[in-house]
């Protein structure tokens, strides 16, 4: 099976778990498929040292005081990575998960902020994670902030974007310079494409890396137990990934 | 039981939820009254003000489409891995839908405000967010504690009139028994009537019993019950059946029209013969 | 077991809340961790701000008469039916302890206020009540939602540097089992560490048990656990064994006068051999 | 049993029952062995329509969220009665439950305030108790004001005093005048007798009438049934008073 070609879903999976290494505690909220694999990766390959609470699962979800404890944990300072998405993502960490044109009558929907507005403040890192890379997704303005990538001074912000890995490179986050950073390009992408594709500014160092590979018996564990554990509350994923 | 908390049949207890009603719903991995939003629909209720607990899913799309709903309160609106709810997408393409978008921690702060009696909860986040804009509800105030510039958000309590939702177990004390979903519990204190489908009712009180009373909303929160057996599907009950995935794929292939929607509401929910 | 949850003797658990840490204790109904209150009084903890959730009883009375607590913060200090705490009483009468009145809610608030991490609570009522003068924590501020006139008391979040109680069970991953007694995962959400004595540590997952899981504490919040049977006695555990009134009742008296304490603290606590 | 004397206690068990019948849900606090017996008569009485929820009871006690439930569910207007007491008690009802002196280091040191400053604002019909009808208890003025009997205009105040209760007779409270009307003296007590035992200025009508006695069956009903319902949480106090 570890023969077989490594999908898009999986490099980004391999790229966001190295990003969770020697974590104590990652949550994963709704939609999260891709985190959700990465951040049982980690924690298989943690020893037992990391904890992974996913948000839709009944057997990796330590919660015990209802739908509000992943928010109440999070503001406590317990969680010290989670996941966002957005419909649009700008090269100031702003994320559009409501829609676009007027979000009272709006020409394309999304399903809603969740509680971007919310985590994105109080929990270290979190990391953005989108696949379709895309001048369509990464936007130089979103049309609408469900949750701002960086705040004003003196506004209570223990939290915020740590990186942004999308379908075709990995991006860091600079949160004085409010923007972005290509840290690798995925096999077979060119920071030329990245840039075409891609519309926001960032920087980048004149030669930018590989994102790195997922070494084979790391690639093997993804493939069969962690497969089968996202199943539980991924099934459509985990059947159009793995099969399982 | 309790005179205060009646037993009712699913027909009954959708009667008792009137038009123009805020309604608390639960997600959709939290015991959704289907049967009861199956008898709101038959009854053409009207101008329900939902707030989902706090993202939406099936209940919402089938309330939303069969035109029960003025006003929706969520933080998302999600079929989950079914994709979008093409009922409320629509409305919402269309203008017809006065959608309060929030944030998941926002609505639980607004229904513990409601729990603990008080006006508002101070919310962390939020700021720099445009939901401020859509929410001229939501304040923002210098915490009266801090420095000047430390602005914190206010999230006015939310009271619904009806909180509804499917569980597993009531007593015949009219004691209902939700396990670890503690937001129906939040939902119960928050809500001025509390209405409840189960699975089944049974012998014993749980509130005397160890092993179900932590688990246990008070009948003192519980304004009527109803007996539904499978009352949560499609959408499943965790614990006792899981969401059909077919049926829920039927429905959202058949939603995506107007008219795809008619046809799958007449056969499923009406019980009309196609002609 | 997780590796931040410790398996630890009741002398090391104790020996792991240091001199000047404020610690939430319960009321005596919940479980109190009386003999790791012991091990605090024999390894001469000092300084402790014990914060009663929300009313001081035996534990508190022991420490207070054994020197270790130079902050009470309560809305009551009392041993029940057996009359007032004789070392507290004592205390206030010589002016050596530091009394920090509440109202029971305001304490509840106030943990709930750090649970949501979240720099105060609004709560309803104490207008008009002297507590406002004993508390300059506590402000007063114009509901900013409502017209000039409608003034509410603001509550500072209260953050333990320890939860510390007595429970039941805990299994073999470190999640502890409370039933109904909500107050005390209130206290774990809201403190910086816990540190709970059990009755029992169990095999099977609390979590993934339907009956055990809505009453249990996640590891996550749980710093050190001990095995110590009885280690509620003699204020009892509810479902496991009573009060052990007669021993309360000799305490009663004893501690009338700070020898009588001293002797009793000697031979009961300490182990010592009265001369 | 029945033809035992009538005790003061039952006489005030008898006079706060009086006052619960009709409502839905009676709370009970701590320390409140007198207003808890009259709770559980007037449950008895009526039928099973009325709630008691009873602080420290594991039986009668319907609450499963913890300490603050009692506290939540007043504020939330789903308790219709509750009872307070004080070390003193003054003619406006204010009520002293911290101590005598000044409170940081005090002559006499009562217990502390419960949940006194917060019920009393909020639940409709507070029933003030206390058996011993002296000077000293009940006061011009409270030394330290625990709870406020009456509030400012503008202050959210859905609750208040609704009746006294001691050894000697009944006052009601008159929110208007913020102070006591005395309604009936016990048995053997002339209005006279409560006007030198009382501290604090009150009205009352020419004539007072004698508190009514409990009907034998409902005395019988006390002595039987509500006895022992209540020694599971006032034991000593069962045992003093009817020796179960």
């Amino acid at each position: 099976m570890s023969t077989k070609v490594v999908t898009t879903p999986e490099i980004m999976i391999g790229a966001i778990s190295r990003m969770l290494y020697g974590l104590g505690h990652v949550a994963v909220g709704s939609s999260s498929p891709i985190p959700g694999s990465a951040a049982l990766l980690a924690r298989a390959l943690s020893g037992g040292r990391m904890r992974v609470s996913l948000l839709g699962s009944e057997v990796h979800n330590p919660f015990t005081d209802g739908g509000r404890e992943l928010f109440d944990c999070a503001a406590q300072g317990r969680i010290d990575a989670f996941f966002l998405s957005g419909g649009q993502i700008d090269g100031h960490g702003n994320i559009n998960l409501v829609g676009l044109g007027d979000p009272r009558q709006p020409k394309v929907r999304f399903p809603g902020s969740f509680g971007s507005a919310y985590l994105y403040h109080l929990i270290p890192r979190v990391i953005l994670f989108r696949e379709e890379h895309s001048p369509r997704t990464l936007v130089p303005k979103v049309d609408f902030i469900s949750a701002a990538g960086t705040s004003l001074d003196g506004e209570y912000r223990p939290g915020g974007p740590h990186a942004l890995v999308t379908g075709l490179c990995v991006f860091s986050f600079d949160k004085k310079r409010a923007g972005f950073t290509l840290e690798s390009a995925h096999t077979g992408t060119t920071k030329a494409d990245v840039q075409s594709a891609t519309g926001f500014e960032f920087q980048s160092a004149p030669t930018v890396p590989e994102t790195a590979a997922l070494p084979v018996d790391t690639l093997a564990m993804l493939r069969s137990r962690v497969a089968h554990e996202i199943a539980e509350t991924y099934p459509a994923f985990a059947r159009s990934q793995w099969g399982v | 039981m309790m005179p205060d908390t009646a037993t009712l049949t699913v027909d009954a207890l959708a009667a008792r939820i009137p038009d123009g009603a805020s309604v608390a719903i639960p997600p959709d991995y939290s015991g959704c009254a289907m049967r009861a939003v199956a008898a709101l629909i038959k009854r053409k209720a009207r101008n329900l003000h939902l707030i989902a607990v706090p993202a939406g899913g099936l209940q919402a799309d089938w309330l939303i489409g069969a035109g029960c709903v003025s006003i929706m309160e969520a933080a998302a609106m999600t079929l989950g891995e079914h994709g979008t709810l093409p009922r409320f997408v629509a409305a919402m393409k269309a203008g017809t839908l006065d959608m309060r978008d929030a944030t998941c921690p926002a609505i639980h702060a607004g229904l513990q405000a409601s729990e603990k009696g008080i006006p508002f909860m101070p919310l962390r986040g939020i700021l720099g967010s445009d939901l401020l804009k859509l929410r001229p509800d939501w304040h923002v105030i210098d915490n009266p504690l801090s420095p000047p510039g430390d602005r914190i958000v206010i999230i006015p309590a939310i009271r619904p009139d009806v909180a509804l939702f499917h569980a597993r177990y009531a007593d015949r004390n009219g004691n209902v028994w939700i396990g670890v979903r503690r937001e129906l519990m939040l939902m119960a204190h928050a809500a001025r009537e509390t209405f409840v489908t189960v699975e089944e009712i049974v012998d014993g009180d749980f509130l005397t019993d160890d092993a179900k009373g932590a688990g246990t909303i008070p009948a003192l929160y519980i304004s009527g019950i109803a007996h539904a057996p499978r009352g949560g599907a499609p959408v499943g009950l965790a614990g006792a059946y899981p969401a059909d995935a077919a049926a829920i794929a039927v429905y959202a292939r058949a939603a995506q029209t107007t008219d795809g929607f008619r046809a799958w509401l007449d056969e499923t929910i009406l019980g009309n013969v196609p002609a």
